[in-house]
């Protein structure tokens, strides 16, 4: 037995991540607001919040709400365009020694592509996650991510412009996961992102009023994990490529379940605005448990669920 | 710079009612929390609510490598903060935001709090004394009970106006009216700049009230907030500097929550320039 | 303004319900285990769990685990079968003032059919709901609720063959609910349940082996209230029938929201296990926000949500 | 009749270790209390775990309308109520299940008890005094240190045979060990009859041990429970009596938790009659 550390070090879709925690889009920012907080370098990677090609208000507030262990927002993808971000933001990250994938997304499945082609050229982007799941945007998003045929038509368009590592994220308001993780196959990704949020509701019964601006909104936190989990072996075993666990991570158990699931790495966001030493405490934790089931490697645990068939 | 780090309350004073004073231990908040800072903080054990809560920061005791809150007990987030015993941990990052900015020398500065608002004035008071300048404080609730942080600032010798809506203790009526009517006696001669914390209806009436008679104004912004480091995005308010051609989405946990009064689109408000501009 | 306590009574497809308070199927027995722990006649209605043609061993064990603020299930519709709820159970039921539903089951259209026949001549049955949901059975259940066409199949030859108001319970586990309440509403249903569980997994990540014998199980409890809320007011939206709302409600707010949502009335599940008090506590807690909102029957709360439209 | 009651925390020893003694004040529980039966309860704050939890009755005072649990700490359920301070609430439905069979007068009752399996025995050694008859207790543990009910049995002069797997204390090696010894020795000379709580590998070795001795013996069994009342039937066990063809899942928490040994079909054995019928 060596005394040496396991290793935590995971190669997804050809990126290599020194870990497999990435901090997932929407809640890390550019990743840059985490600078001092944290040493971004510690992390496997990080996924940018969601990128069109022009600026975007968002939605009116309120923009939150919680709901028990979960939280439901309706950000609308404010954000400062694909442009700003290449220009200011991708050289502070280059500082950091951490995998930056992009979170694509578009009103159109040209939108798509042309933020794709922006970001071909830009140095330091690891990896494009394309968003075809958002549930707060009133066209585009969930609409693509609800329908095989417009999935892969998404998919497909991106994969004519970039040569980059391409990831499919998952929406989770489907009859079966598998069927969309297929089609993303089918249409050249190179990975999956699983899952986004559930669409939600809450509502103040005093007012008689939602708690979100518009009603509806995307559920996040531990109170969505069994459903991520069951996803993510769902979606493990339709398809062959590398598979990004995300909902309710919020410890290095959580993070286990989806890695024992099939995922390759995960991806941690609603934790990421309670507690930024998250990674830290995850890493810990990982490192643990690997040491404690006598395992030299993170791969070891991948897709290791034994699973009884049904009689 | 903001640090996060499990705390430890290390001291609890009951004010009566909801009204908590906290005492934690976090070096960084304590040597560099200023006036208008807040901390994002929750109740260590408790897994619920989901998010923490941003609190003003009271008071600061840099030699002991400690930070005071004052509470105001009302959801689940500050009752489970309130329910700490001292040495249970709480999770807390801080400082955070924009502070208040400073006065000028001719300026006599008028600190304008309602209800919990009243927190981030004692520093405030703390620091301008240290700068040898004297605040006058107007404190102001619904009924005396709401005024639950006195004590210090009589210790402190720091002037300090109240006023209850229903006349239960001092000026009879809104924190406002207090306000207008040493504006009106002159003030102390030096010209007036307000800085202003509370809810919202009150922080509005200061800077209707400012934009009327042509004074500076800051306001500390009491939106919901998720994250406090600009990530969550749930806490934007409506801003329009004034070569803004059209208000923008700001978040007051980095850019804020002290905002130029003038700068700030208050809701269904058309009569400020901004809030016209933004329609 | 009168000072008599306010109408808590409402009318569910024909069926006259004292409250709209329903214990939900699977979590109140049959009815009769809580006979001396509560007082039956205090609820609107209760359904009974299950129930196929022949009795059923179920799964095997663990068919419970929680999760944050839910709870995972997988019972696999253990039951005595329809004869002897018939003839052992109603019996007893019908000593109790409330309205007892029935959940019919079924491995095929025709034992759905065959069920739904037994129960016809059977007295002391306020209606009967159709089970199309449950994800816990190798064929049968979700299988039919995941699928319009034959989730119209399923409710067009048990209305053939009954009178009785029929109520089929919709599967939370789809992209567009509101196509499954049309299909519902066009095969004849009378009212619809909304939701039953969202399919889930938790693994134990000591043993790698899932917390569920056979893996997947259904997601209930506070944690999947968003998405119920979110779905019973996408349904109430979609038809004209009253609906059941069912998902995470243990106090009064809960209940509320589903009402304002459009549930005419709402069914309480997990929340059984927990408490027994719990009826009376949400009845106290509607006959208080009545009042101290000035209303004087629960009904003007039914379908009030305000929502604006999206700029 | 099982009576479900917000209940309060009236009184709460550390014993040492993880484990607690707990008094509660819950009237039909107090009076109608048989050894063997259960309640299910949970710390009343936490919302979290979702479910309540089973403990079996250790103690009944019906005069003063309280009882008692031995609760070891093990997670979050039995965490939250050994946190709970005297005076604060917790949710309690009770009493449960079926309690264990009194002995024949010809019977020499003897309890076997593994762990915290051993808070059903404290209640039945007391019902058996009140009848005139003495039970012998068999007490294991892993260590020394996982017997922490000593104490209650030394004082009402309950014999009390201990044993530890290491050695540490008492009968060195398994609890069933010593109550072989026992055995061998004659016991007090009547027909041993055994009754046992504890972990499942335990008690199906106590039922072995039963059956190949041609004894009388009742277990209690140790499944994981959702609600307590034969609704959640997750608490499902494989049970076979003797006229029956076939194993039938059977509710731990409303026909049991305490069934006879030779009817329970344990995991993966084959040896057992039932068992054989079963697979
Ligand atoms: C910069 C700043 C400084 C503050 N300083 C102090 C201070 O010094 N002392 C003090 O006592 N308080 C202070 N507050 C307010 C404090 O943060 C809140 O009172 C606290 O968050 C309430 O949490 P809770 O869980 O107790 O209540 P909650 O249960 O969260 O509810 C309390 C209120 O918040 C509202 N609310 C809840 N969720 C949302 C949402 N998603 N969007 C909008 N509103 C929502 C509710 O409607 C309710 O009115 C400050 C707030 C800010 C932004
Ligand atoms: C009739 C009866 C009487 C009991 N009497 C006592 C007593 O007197 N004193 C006492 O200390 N304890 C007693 N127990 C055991 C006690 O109920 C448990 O220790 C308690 O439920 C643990 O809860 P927890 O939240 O602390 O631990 P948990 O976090 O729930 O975990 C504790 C253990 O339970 C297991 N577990 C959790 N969920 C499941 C599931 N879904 N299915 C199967 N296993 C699961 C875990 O694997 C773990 O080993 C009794 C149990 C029964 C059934
Ligand atoms: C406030 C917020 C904003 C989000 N924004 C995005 C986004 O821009 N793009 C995206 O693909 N996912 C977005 N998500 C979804 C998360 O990346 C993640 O898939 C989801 O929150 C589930 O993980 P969690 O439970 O760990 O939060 C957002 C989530 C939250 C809570
Ligand atoms: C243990 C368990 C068993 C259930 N069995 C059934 C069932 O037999 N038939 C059915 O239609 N729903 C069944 N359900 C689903 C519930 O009726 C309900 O739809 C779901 O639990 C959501 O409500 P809740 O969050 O209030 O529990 C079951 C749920 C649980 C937790
Ligand atoms: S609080 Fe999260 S962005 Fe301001
Ligand atoms: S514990 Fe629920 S049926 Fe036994």
């Amino acid at each position: 037995m060596s005394s040496s550390p396991p290793n935590l070090a995971v190669d997804f879709a050809g990126v290599k991540l020194k870990n497999p925690l990435v901090a997932a889009s929407g809640t890390f920012g550019y990743g840059v607001e985490y600078e001092g907080i944290l040493d971004l370098s510690r992390l496997g990677g990080l996924v940018s919040k969601g990128l069109y090609m022009t600026p975007r208000d968002g939605n009116p507030t309120p923009r939150l709400a919680e709901t028990p262990h979960g939280l439901l927002n309706a950000i609308g993808l404010q954000g400062v365009g694909v442009r700003a971000f290449a220009r200011d933001v991708l050289p502070r990250l280059a500082r950091h020694d951490t995998a930056v994938f992009v979170n694509v997304c578009g009103d159109s499945i040209d939108e798509y592509a042309e933020v794709a082609a922006v970001l071909e050229d830009a140095p330091g982007v690891a990896g494009l996650e394309i968003n075809i799941s958002c549930p707060n945007v009133k066209k585009g998003g969930l609409a693509f991510g609800n329908d095989p045929a417009m999935t892969h038509a998404v998919v497909a368009a991106v994969r004519k412009v970039t040569k980059r590592p391409l990831i499919p994220k998952l929406s989770p308001n489907v009859s079966d996961i598998a069927t969309f993780a297929r089609a993303c196959a089918d249409a050249g990704a190179d990975g999956l992102s699983c899952i986004n949020t559930l669409l939600g509701m809450a509502i103040d019964v005093e007012t008689r009023r939602p708690k979100l601006a518009y009603g509806t909104g995307g559920l996040s936190g531990p109170a969505i994990r069994p459903v991520a989990v069951r996803m993510t072996w769902q979606v493990a075993r339709a398809v062959k490529l590398p598979i990004f666990g995300i909902g309710g991570i919020s410890c290095a158990a959580d993070a286990l379940e989806f890695l024992i699931a099939g995922a390759t790495a995960v991806q941690i966001g609603t934790a990421n605005f309670v507690d930024a030493g998250v990674y830290e405490k995850i890493l810990t934790g990982l490192t643990d448990y690997l040491v404690r089931h006598g395992l030299t490697d993170i791969r070891q645990v991948v897709g290791t669920l034994e699973i009884p068939e049904r009689t | 710079m903001p640090t996060n780090r499990d705390v430890v309350l290390v001291d609890k004073q009951a004010l009566g009612g909801p009204y908590f004073v906290l005492t934690f231990e976090h070096a960084e908040v304590a040597t560099e929390g200023r006036a208008g800072q807040f901390v994002m903080i929750k109740a260590g054990q408790s897994a619920e609510p989901p998010l923490r809560r941003p609190f003003s920061i009271l008071a600061t005791d840099p030699a002991q490598g400690r930070f005071r809150l004052f509470v105001k007990a009302i959801g689940q987030g500050t009752r489970a903060l309130c329910a700490l015993q001292p040495g249970e941990p709480a999770q807390c990052l801080g400082p955070l935001g924009r502070p208040f900015t400073a006065p000028a020398a001719d300026e006599e500065p008028l600190l304008v709090a309602g209800g919990y608002g009243i927190a981030p004035f004692l520093l405030m008071s703390h620091e301008l004394r240290a700068r040898g300048v004297t605040a006058r404080v107007f404190y102001g609730g619904r009924t005396a009970a709401e005024l639950q942080l006195r004590e210090p600032f009589a210790a402190a010798g720091v002037p300090l106006v109240l006023s209850t809506d229903d006349g239960s203790l001092g000026f009879p009526g809104r924190v406002t009216g207090a306000l207008e009517a040493h504006l009106d006696r002159g003030g102390d001669g030096r010209r007036p700049r307000l800085y202003a914390c509370g809810p919202d209806p009150m922080l509005h009436a200061v800077a209707a009230l400012a934009a009327r008679r042509g004074l500076a104004a800051e306001v500390s912004l009491d939106p919901w907030m998720g994250c406090g480091v600009g990530t969550c995005l749930g806490c934007v308010v409506k801003i329009q500097g004034p070569e803004q051609e059209r208000w923008k989405y700001r978040c007051a946990c980095t850019e804020g929550p002290v905002f130029d009064a003038t700068h700030v689109v208050w809701p269904g408000d058309a009569t400020s320039a901004a809030a016209g501009a933004a329609r």
